[in-house]
């Protein structure tokens, strides 16, 4: 993918979670969380500056410089309003008082579960493909008020019909794909919201291994945000986990 | 005998089999020189456990010393993709991995910490995860509570900016879980950017959140959380780490290790 | 609107019936401006907790605006002698005393702050306070373990050094439970040394432990602590609090409220 | 009482108190523990320098300049080591590592339980004297490896036969009184270990609610003691409790 596409990709993400945040009390981001990071950014200069921002590091309210390539990186630590541990998000968390939180799957099915554990080797009865673990995503899922997936990947490997384990499920807002954003109707299943502009029903369609139907497409980033993000970034971190 | 040790003299109190907390948390303030050192004397059997880690527990595990991982999460970030010698353990079946929400790895450490043989949680919803831990009743209210068991690390092994002989620690910034895994584990080993004296920690007491009396050996290794970051004094080094990444046998890894001082 | 207020607007926020957590230990940082104002808006009904307490405890308990007391321990110390409005309301029947141990008073506190209905608690061995807890069965092991509830206070009301506008907030030296309250607590009332700038704080994040966003009103209070201490800026009145302790009735009490400001 | 007389008292049962404390590990004075301070203070100072003292202002090894009335000063805070608070100290305590603490009690029965809290109306079912309440005892007691009971009084209304309220029992090691010493007999009943010099046998017992057998006298402070005393505390602040 050229860095033209993979920039449009980036910012269409960064500027769709953006919005999602307008209304958002708190937000918090975990571990790998880069576009996360861009978006609570981009969202507190532009749409909400009374948003609370926590993350991993600690610090309520970072006033980054630069963008990190780690969402743990200590630029996140270096200023901020107050300290919080990542024990006491979490309690946050168990609490109910985290209203917005970033997480992310390997596979994320119809039902708005994900997988990050593992894939099973079903015959031998053991881990064939190990991921990550889903770090602290099983409490948060379920305790905090909205939880908005993203994934920098669209295809029928990670949009599954049933993730054959399920690491955490809950709460879920939106998911914003590099293709498309769903929201789940009822408790029940997702559905598509809206298509990115620079893609199409049919490119969606194949690329997703449940049913969906037609949406609209995505609001564009506007030239104010995508210039916000470039003054910011003009390295182009926020391309880092494209192919 | 003094607590101050060389980072052979400090790993060498550790036994086979033993688990151990590590501080930090991915590539920030992790005892990496002690864990290379771990590696070094061929270590066997070690249980380690930390909310969410990638080098330390990658090459431990890439140098055969772990059975046992509890974690939360375990991979690299960004550009340095996923933490590929502890998949590779873990799907060859050489080291198990009990994956645990970041949260359940504080809770059983909180346990630890207290002094309690389990600590009631928040619901995980409909998490594969649930099936590893049991359920209480609650004797003030309806219904279920999930229950963590205690777990008590034989060593918590955490990398701070100051630390005086007997082991008092100052850390600047984010502590991570290394004040929980220093309260839960029944032993401490420090390894810190400097020795200072008992008057320098004085000057930062409400900084000084590590009492000396678990610690057992106190190791100055400057530089220590390397590759990792140490805020505000370094930040993790990218040449290293791809460095390390590339590294594809055990002749390399113990070229690396030979290499690496300390 | 904004967050800073007067200690009357403060005060005025706390509804009568209400569950208050009182920060500071005995003499040292307690928020005794607002616990005056408490009196003299005349609360009636409030429950507060607290692990040690004096001062702020025996006044309220004198002016008949708590109806429950839980506590591990309330009385002055050495030269001051027993708290004796807190025992006469008590033997009077005024007030109900709910007798913690100071343990379990911070064990109903954690439970709160980590969104769990019970905290499991060490053994109590046979101090009748066994009998005000529950026991339930440990899933993990042998036996039974005792289990304090949940107490979640409408209310953590805390006196510290610095906060700025938004309720961030700085504590210098022995925090005491004040951050388990902040973690427990539904919302948090500030009295403040000072209000400073943004700046200010960020200059000592390390020490930036209560975050602003529970915060409801942060009253800037110098001497507020007062007759208590406030460390390292001033000690406790032995004065004041002489003068405190021989008011008899509630027309001294009340000359007692109008004459110290705040 | 005259001030000789007080500090006669004084000395005795702090130099007795610091004598236990030569092979403690660690050490925990509460709050309103006027001679235990004195008494770890000492017992650093000529017989365990490595002793770490614990308090509640949760200064690990404090370095108080001079002796203040209230044992959770801030110049107890000032100060130390490290730092740890109160809540992780009782953490200690509930993990079994807290070595030895120090309480008292209003009144102390013959099997070394202690009434911190109140006595009963037992006609009225309800409460008629409140006492303190008993702090962190209830979790201190039974947890640490050996608690040393301190009274300023002895009369057959501190040491009584059996406490009607039982605030804390456990693992005692001695009781401290301004009179005497006593240990416990296995798991049972105290028993007299010395009389203070300046006391008698006939006194013990015509003071002490429950039966005791003779007994020696405890060793009396030594000059160097006293002197260490003195000079730390030239104005007497280890008499404020006596009447």
């Amino acid at each position: 993918m050229d860095r033209e596409k993979k920039l449009l990709i980036a910012n269409t993400m960064i500027v769709t979670m953006a919005r999602l945040l307008k209304d958002a009390q708190n937000v918090f981001m975990g571990v790998a969380s880069n576009l996360p990071f861009f978006a609570i950014w981009l969202a507190k200069k532009l749409y909400n500056p009374g948003l609370i921002w926590l993350n991993i590091p600690g610090r309520v309210n970072p006033e980054p410089s630069f963008p990190p390539l780690s969402t743990v990186h200590y630029e996140i630590a270096r200023e901020g309003s107050a300290s919080l541990t990542l024990a006491e998000i979490f309690d946050m968390s168990a609490r109910g008082e985290l209203d917005v939180a970033f997480l992310s799957g390997v596979q994320i099915d119809k039902y708005g579960n994900f997988n990050l554990s593992f894939l099973p080797d079903e015959v031998k009865g053991r881990v064939k493909i190990q991921f990550t673990g889903g770090a602290g995503s099983a409490l948060i899922y379920p305790n905090s008020r909205r939880v908005i997936l993203w994934r920098t990947k669209h295809d029928k490997r990670t949009l599954v019909e049933r993730c054959p384990v399920v690491t955490a499920g809950g709460n879920l807002y939106r998911v914003v794909t590099s293709l498309a954003v769903f929201k789940r109707e009822g408790k029940e299943r997702l559905v598509l919201e809206s298509i990115h502009p620079y893609s199409s029903y049919k490119e969606v369609a194949e690329n997703t291994a449940f049913p969906i139907h037609p949406a609209p497409f995505t609001p564009p980033p506007t030239p104010e945000e995508i210039a916000l993000l470039q003054e910011f970034d003009p390295e182009g971190v926020r391309v880092v986990e494209f192919d | 005998m003094g607590k101050v040790k060389t980072l052979k003299e400090a790993a060498s109190l550790v036994s086979d089999g033993d688990r151990l907390a590590i501080g930090g948390l991915l590539l920030q303030r992790i005892p990496a020189a002690f864990i290379r050192e771990l590696a070094r004397q061929g270590k066997k059997g070690l249980k380690v456990m930390k909310t969410a880690a990638n080098y330390d527990f990658d090459l431990l595990s890439f140098a055969g010393c772990v059975d046992e991982i509890a974690a939360g999460f375990v991979s690299f970030e960004a550009e340095f993709g996923l933490a590929p010698n502890f998949r590779k353990a873990v799907e060859d079946g050489r080291v198990r991995f009990e994956e645990n929400s970041c949260y359940t790895v504080i809770a059983s450490l909180r346990a630890a910490a207290f002094g309690i043989p389990f600590m009631p949680i928040a619901s995980l919803g409909n998490s594969y995860l649930v099936n590893k831990f049991k359920e209480i009743e609650n004797p003030y209210g309806e219904g279920k509570v999930l229950a963590v068991p205690a777990i008590y690390p034989d060593w918590a092994v955490l990398h701070v900016h100051k630390a005086d002989e007997e082991g008092n620690a100052v850390i600047y910034g984010p502590v991570y879980e290394d004040l929980i895994m220093s309260r839960a584990a029944r032993n401490i080993v420090l390894t810190t950017e400097k020795v200072v004296s008992k008057e320098d920690i004085k000057r930062e007491l409400d900084l000084a959140v590590i009492p000396g009396f678990k610690v057992r050996a106190v190791v100055e290794v400057p530089g220590g959380a390397s590759p990792g970051a140490c805020y505000p004094y370094y930040d993790y080094s990218s040449e290293h780490l791809k460095r390390y990444l590339s590294i594809r046998d055990h002749e390399g890894l113990k070229r690396y290790l030979d290499d690496v001082n300390p």
